[in-house]
């Protein structure tokens, strides 16, 4: 059982780094940048989740396998974003990559 | 004394997310949130989610940060890294802006958080009552292979179709045994910087010691923490630092890979029709043999995840044509 | 009686089957298009026949329903199809008037490309033009209206060039508008009194809002009328039509005569008439404006169809100015003014088609595009000088054509209603009639030998044959007016309806 | 357990099942595997959309294991009818990238590029699962794993295009992502107040809840991550790009149904889970607000564009406006008996349905044309009607249905908006749907208009070349799509039936 304190205080944490992600997310220019921020978000998000599920007698298991899989899924679109973005800034250093489509 | 360390470690966290955020160069970005991964890992052991916190070592911090860091290493400078979408006019207009509403929006919702009255969930003693039921005894596997094993098979579903795609966004559409084979071969002209001769040596040694220790969370599932998805983690970091040693795994992608991605979402759907099959519902398993079931299900999803992981690691590297 | 009821659906999917058929058609079988497309002319032409006597000796309504649209309170909205005299009547004339264009335009389109398409178009064009004539409630009408625009742009553009799709794109900008504004009306008024379903002498539902929120009344009956109005191309709505004369001559002439500028009248007279009710309306005021705006039509079209050289054009401004004796007789609050109104629109049907006809011959086989190109065409293509003469005479109102007769009528009309003074209108409008029509029979006629270069002048039998049964009809429903089943006495018995 | 809720697991886990097994095989057999499992998905369609007519809700427990615990499958109306939709998008879709392999996308073969896309069929069958598992879901945190899976088929399917394609597959891949973190954000709040996942639990529990605070704020952030994932203006600037960069085959799937995965998942969100609160009023007269935009703006942008597949991608961010005009009605009462909230949704539902069928349609012909003549400028696409006729025609139906001219849904749709704005005197709705069919006249006019001229077309045209025997059956496709938006347009009335079932009234 931890105190509800503390929880309120990772929630505190967890706002912040959603939020902050998502304006970095929106503002950034740089690929990476971008992808770093979105994973910053989704860990915000997941944070909150397990704050949640940590308020039970012993934490709530439930709550924690969906965590679980959030973080598969953050694992799944990271990887396909930074496949993306390799390929793109691959036809950058191209000079500007073929016409093809 | 808890709270003291609780406090410092969201000021930490908030440290290293402000660092992975604003920082101009993307190694320090990625290194970052590498370190960011380790801090959030404790936090949840903190908050007494022991599954969790494997999860975010194995999977978060181990792979994710590795795949980032590795993107960062092949391409450090790209054009514009790390500054902000400008306008001409007022450049620090965008950044004020999004400051402020951040700001704003934070005290409002954390306002909102304060103030809520939190109910319990209301799955605390179903959960408990039909753990029996399920063949396992560690309820986190119980809830992600029996009560929620709907949303874990669509995970895992989607797990494969990302490796699906960026093995797409590979030569020959990636889909063919041909095109596994050839995944992540360096042309001459993007090389690798040489293996230094002791981390060939090291990854070879640590190899065992990997795989031990993610066949040891795969069967320590049932009982205890651990489970597929932490195991799969670990297993494909030992396939990574073989590959990272020069290890020649070609055999293997060609012949393997694409068998052991598919193999757990077919074997598990196909578990999940067993039910229909005897006049239950989709995806259910009598007691008496679920266990079987769910152990099945466990070690080819483990399989799943691994040869996933590894493909999106694999399919990092350029083809030919695109460098 | 159940038979009955399914030959109003029947009529209508026959033309829509019938373009089903035609459209996967290739080219070259030329025959076999022409054969299904007579065949279904002739028998949409006998379904409607059949009609006949049980609608207007019986009394009988036959009615085809089928629920459209959710309303949420449980009953859906139905498209109804239901004949009665009225519907009967306009769809009588454009069976009649499909067949013989539709033999016409085999003549006219032969050898030239896309045949299958036109066909399919101008049988679905018919189909919407049935759908509108047996609609039952506004919602059908609707319906059946927007799809009428839709399938006659693709006629209108049908060569293909600049200027037709130019013309097309404004048909449709104009035409959708309308439809908007309609739409709007419709689902203000359903939302406000049901779907409306026509009645003769006005929907009772309708009567009991208007009593109680007359100003809303009034607001839709502007928005459906104005929507109505610019189909049937009232000033100042009516610019689209003269740049859609660019049709092939069949489409104008199917256009002008039946579809979508009747389409727009009928509509005018089933809102008047049929869902508000002539007592209704009255009392709302709303006739008034209606007939100085048709008033203003009628004069202005005339006066522009003076100013025009080119045949089509005049032909054009023409139509903005006789259709809207239709919209004058109906609003003028007289039996003897609606009887004559609605007789009108098959009468001004009848005349107009066979102007196009002609002008459409002396086009093809002349190359005569301008007045002054018409020259001694009464020499060298007499048969078809002498259909567009009787026409012509029929626009001005002469005895013993059918014009004479509807003039008679809305004068007649005039001197009962309140409103004597439109009689003036009449006048005025039959002398500009005179003034932009007997120049061009003279031209006809008496001109000098135009070119000799223009030698031709062989008038193909197809082409011809259709010119001067309208030209024929144009005089039997002159002549035969007072005789049972004539247009007047239907409308005459149409009249009585509305008043009664 | 009967077929229905057989059918029901079926509909989500077979497409998936077929998805791996493609992954083993090779490019033509996954062809016919991918039409096989098209028709059995459709098959499975039949007995829902049967049941639901009949007036019944069928419901799956998965597993055994009751909610809050399990997870619940709910064929009610809103899902018959989007299942009904996607199976005919996915079927004909599905023929038609298997007749024409090169509307797949591009690959890199052992030398060069290479049209055609063998990655096509393991992600789009992934996505069909996602998408009926979507609509089936009767679980918060399941919608959100459904959502994901459906956002990264989709993302991969924009990506398969080419090169071209990887830009926006990534900014498409940015957003969504974004929003269902957002949505998942959403869900966590609730589920904290709560204590439960379960729709129809969540809204029980809301209404015991006297402190509407928290539902808003949870209701905040779901709402605007799905108007991401929908491209509710203005979060619609990844639409354009994505949807026209990806094959052929892939962009009716993404502009017919995949952001309409996201629009059931909102609506779920604000009719099923959430009762009635406080302050809601505010949020949808802000969609609402947005929807108008939405409709004018995209109209507009429309009218501006130079090349098919971007006129047709900003049209539909034009139509999403109109589900959103339809936001602030939903929560309005009563007029002379009839529910205006139900007239609305119903109205947002047959509009999202018959633009599904007819945005299908009308992509599905672009990306013909464009890879028929290798490019979608309109310019250069002058006169292709020539060559095309029953393309042209096809076109002109689905584009009657993005008019909303009768006979067709969007008609309908249109409609019923239109009454339920009547009754509830919202005159401002007759002017945006008066606004909008204007405008949509000219965009589309604009689009197709010069495919007829056939006066001035040079021999050498890239459309002038022989058409093989597959590119008739390509078109034969648009033309499935042309008269299936007409044949829906006469069954607004059952569709509304079908909606009765299982409704949050």
């Amino acid at each position: 059982m931890v105190s509800v304190d503390t929880i309120s205080w990772y929630l505190l944490v967890s706002t912040v780094m959603i939020i902050f992600g998502t304006v970095r997310l929106l503002l950034v220019r740089d690929l990476l940048a971008r992808l770093i921020a979105l994973d910053v978000t989704g860990i915000g998000v997941l944070l909150a989740l397990v704050a949640l599920a940590a308020r039970s007698e012993s934490s709530d298991p439930v709550l924690q396998a969906l965590v679980i899989t959030g973080l598969v899924i953050a694992v799944a679109f990271t990887g396909l974003g930074a496949v993306l973005i390799r390929r793109i800034e691959g036809l950058r250093e191209d000079g500007g990559g073929g016409d093809r489509s | 004394m808890s709270t003291v360390l609780d406090l410092g470690l969201g000021v930490a966290v908030l440290i290293v997310t402000g660092l992975s955020l604003l920082a101009r160069s993307r190694l320090v970005m990625s290194m970052s949130f590498l370190v960011l991964g380790v801090l959030v890992a404790i936090v949840w052991l903190r908050l007494s989610s022991l599954d969790v916190a494997l999860a975010e070592a194995a999977i978060g911090t181990g792979l994710l940060s590795a795949l980032l860091v590795w993107l960062a290493v092949r391409s450090p400078l790209p054009p514009g890294a790390g500054r902000m979408e400008t306008s001409h006019r007022l450049r620090w207009l965008r950044p004020a802006v999004g400051l402020v509403a951040g700001t704003v929006l934070t005290v409002v919702t954390a306002a909102v958080w304060v103030r809520a009255d939190h109910r319990l969930p209301a799955w605390g003693e179903p959960a408990q009552a039909q753990l029996p039921d399920t063949g396992v005894e560690h309820p986190i596997t119980g809830v992600l292979l029996a009560f929620r094993a709907y949303d874990t098979l669509l995970e895992s579903g989607i797990l494969m179709l990302t490796a699906a795609a960026v093995l797409a966004l590979s030569r020959r559409g990636g889909l063919s045994a041909g095109s596994t084979h050839q995944l992540s071969i360096h042309q001459a002209s993007a090389a690798l910087p040489p293996v230094p001769a002791t981390l060939s040596w090291a990854a070879r040694m640590l190899t065992p010691a990997l795989v031990l220790l993610g066949l040891w969370l795969l069967f320590a599932g049932s009982t205890d923490s651990g489970g597929a998805f932490q195991s799969g983690a670990v297993l494909a970091a030992a396939l990574i630092l073989l590959h990272c040693a020069q290890v020649d795994l070609r055999v293997f992608q060609a012949r393997w890979l694409r068998p052991l991605l598919v193999g757990g979402v077919v074997v598990f759907v196909l578990a999940g029709l067993v039910g229909p099959l005897l006049g239950l519902p989709w995806l259910s398993w009598e007691p008496e043999w679920a266990f079987a079931a769910v152990l099945v299900v466990e070690v080819l999803l483990t399989a799943g995840i691994t040869a996933g992981l590894y493909a999106l690691f694999l399919a990092l590297e350029n083809p030919e044509g695109v460098r | 009686m159940v038979v009955n009821d399914v030959i109003p659906l029947a009529v209508v999917l026959l033309s829509v089957t019938v373009a089903a058929i035609i459209f996967p058609l290739p080219q070259r079988l030329n025959r076999l298009r022409s054969a299904v497309n007579l065949a279904g002319a002739v028998v949409k032409l006998a379904l409607v026949v059949l009609l006949v006597p049980p609608v207007v000796t019986e009394g009988a309504r036959p009615e085809f329903a089928v629920p459209f649209l959710p309303t949420g309170t449980g009953d859906p909205i139905s498209l109804v199809l239901r004949v009665d005299p009225l519907a009967l009547f306009f769809a009588g004339l454009s069976a009649v008037l499909w067949l013989l264009t539709t033999v016409y335009a085999i003549g006219y389109l032969r050898g030239t490309a896309y045949q299958s398409r036109f066909f399919g178009f101008f049988s679905l064009c018919v189909a919407a033009t049935v759908g509108i004539s047996f609609s039952g409630n506004l919602i059908t009408f609707l319906v059946f209206y927007e799809l009428l625009t839709l399938v006659t742009y693709p006629l209108v553009a049908h060569w293909g060039d600049e200027k037709s799709l130019k013309a097309a794109r404004l048909y449709m900008r104009y035409a959708l508008g309308g439809g908007v504004a309609v739409l709007v009306g419709v689902v203000w008024l359903t939302m406000e009194a049901g779907p409306a379903d026509f009645a003769e002498g006005g929907a009772a539902d309708v009567a009991e809002f208007a009593s109680h929120s007359p100003t809303a009344a009034v607001i839709i009956f502007a928005l459906l009328v104005g929507g109505l109005g610019v189909k049937s191309a009232l000033v100042p709505l009516h610019s689209w039509l003269p740049a859609a004369m660019v049709a092939p001559a069949p489409v104008s002439a199917l256009l002008h005569a039946v579809a979508v500028v009747k389409a727009g009248v009928f509509g005018i007279v089933r809102v008047v008439d049929d869902v508000y009710g002539i007592e209704v309306a009255w009392d709302l005021g709303v006739l008034t404006p209606l007939l100085v705006v048709a008033s203003v039509t009628v004069i202005y079209g005339s006066y522009q169809a003076l100013r025009q050289t080119e045949i089509k054009r005049r032909l054009a401004f023409s139509t903005v100015s006789q259709v809207s004796y239709v919209v004058l007789g109906v609003t003028m609050f007289s039996m003897a003014g609606t009887a004559g109104g609605v007789a009108h629109l098959v009468h001004q049907g009848i005349m107009k088609i066979t102007l196009f006809f002609c002008a459409g011959l002396f086009a093809e086989s002349m190359g005569a595009h301008k007045i002054s190109d018409l020259r001694g065409a009464g020499q060298r293509m007499p048969w078809t000088s002498a259909a567009f003469t009787v026409g012509a005479f029929g626009m001005i109102g002469l005895p013993p054509t059918a014009g004479f007769i509807s003039k008679w009528q809305l004068g007649l009309g005039a001197l009962e209603s309140p409103h004597p003074w439109v009689l003036v209108v009449l006048v005025v409008s039959s002398l500009l009639n005179a003034a932009y029509f007997l120049p061009v029979v003279y031209t006809l006629w008496f001109g000098d030998q135009h070119d000799a270069a223009f030698t031709s002048g062989h008038e193909p039998r197809l082409l011809l044959v259709p010119a001067l049964c309208t030209a024929g009809f144009t005089l039997i429903v002159g002549l035969g007016a007072s005789l049972p089943f004539s247009p007047l006495e239907i409308s005459r018995l149409i009249a009585e309806g509305v008043f009664s | 357990m009967t077929f229905t809720q057989f059918s029901l697991g079926a509909l989500a886990l077979l497409p998936l099942l077929a998805a791996a097994l493609t992954m083993l095989l090779p490019h033509p057999v996954r062809r016919a595997l991918g039409v096989l499992v098209a028709l059995l998905v459709a098959g499975f369609t039949a007995p829902v959309l049967g049941s639901v007519t009949s007036g019944e809700l069928t419901e799956l427990v998965l597993g055994g294991f009751d909610a809050p615990l399990g997870i619940h499958l709910r064929g009610d109306g809103l899902a018959a009818v989007f299942l009904g939709v996607t199976s005919l998008v996915g079927v004909v879709v599905t023929g038609y990238a298997a007749v024409l392999p090169k509307s797949t996308g591009a690959h890199l073969s052992a030398t060069s590029w290479v049209t055609s896309h063998p990655g096509f069929w393991p992600l789009w069958l992934g996505c069909w699962s996602g998408l009926n598992a979507v609509y089936l879901s009767g679980d918060l945190f399941n919608l959100y794993v459904s959502l994901e899976l459906v956002g990264l088929t989709a993302v991969a399917l924009v990506a398969v295009g080419g090169q071209s394609a990887w830009e926006p597959a990534l900014r498409y891949l940015f957003i969504a992502v974004l929003g269902s973190l957002m949505f998942l954000a959403g869900v966590g709040l609730l589920a904290a107040v709560t204590g439960t996942l379960d729709l129809h639990q969540t809204r029980s529990q809301l209404d015991e809840l006297e402190d509407p605070t928290l539902p808003l704020l949870a209701l905040t952030l779901i709402t605007v991550g799905l108007a991401m994932k929908v491209a509710l203006l203005p979060m619609h600037r990844w639409l354009v790009p994505a949807h026209s960069a990806a094959p052929s085959a892939v962009s009716p799937i993404l502009s017919g149904v995949v952001i309409k995965a996201a629009l059931v998942v909102l609506l779920r969100c604000w009719l099923w889970a959430l009762p009635a609160v406080p302050g809601m009023q505010w949020l949808a007269w802000l969609l609402g607000g947005l929807g108008v935009a939405a409709v004018l703006v995209g109209s507009v942008l429309a009218l501006r564009q130079d090349r098919l597949k971007p006129l047709v991608a900003y049209s539909t961010v034009a139509q999403i406006g109109y589900w959103f005009v339809a936001f602030p009605l939903l929560l309005h009462g009563e007029h002379d008996g009839a529910p205006l909230g139900s007239g609305a949704y119903n109205g947002l539902v047959a509009l999202a349905a018959g633009h599904a069928i007819a945005k299908a349609g009308l992509f599905t012909a672009a990306g013909f044309l464009k890879d028929r003549c290798g490019t979608d400028k309109m310019s250069a696409l002058r006169g292709a009607g020539a060559h095309h006729p029953v393309l042209i025609l096809a076109m002109g139906m689905c584009a009657v249905g993005l008019l909303g001219l009768p006979i067709s849904l969007g008609f309908t749709g249109k409609w019923q908006l239109a009454t339920a704005a009547v009754g509830a005197e919202q005159w401002w709705v007759l002017l945006v749907v008066a606004a909008g069919t204007l405008l949509s006249a000219a965009y589309l006019l604009r689009g197709i208009a010069p495919l007829l001229l056939q006066a001035e077309v040079p021999e050498n045209a890239p459309a002038a070349g022989p058409v093989r025997g597959r590119e008739r059956l390509g078109e034969i496709a648009v033309l499935i799509f042309g008269v299936a938006t007409i044949g829906t347009g006469l069954l607004g009335a059952w569709l509304g039936d079908l909606l009765e079932v299982g409704a949050w009234w």
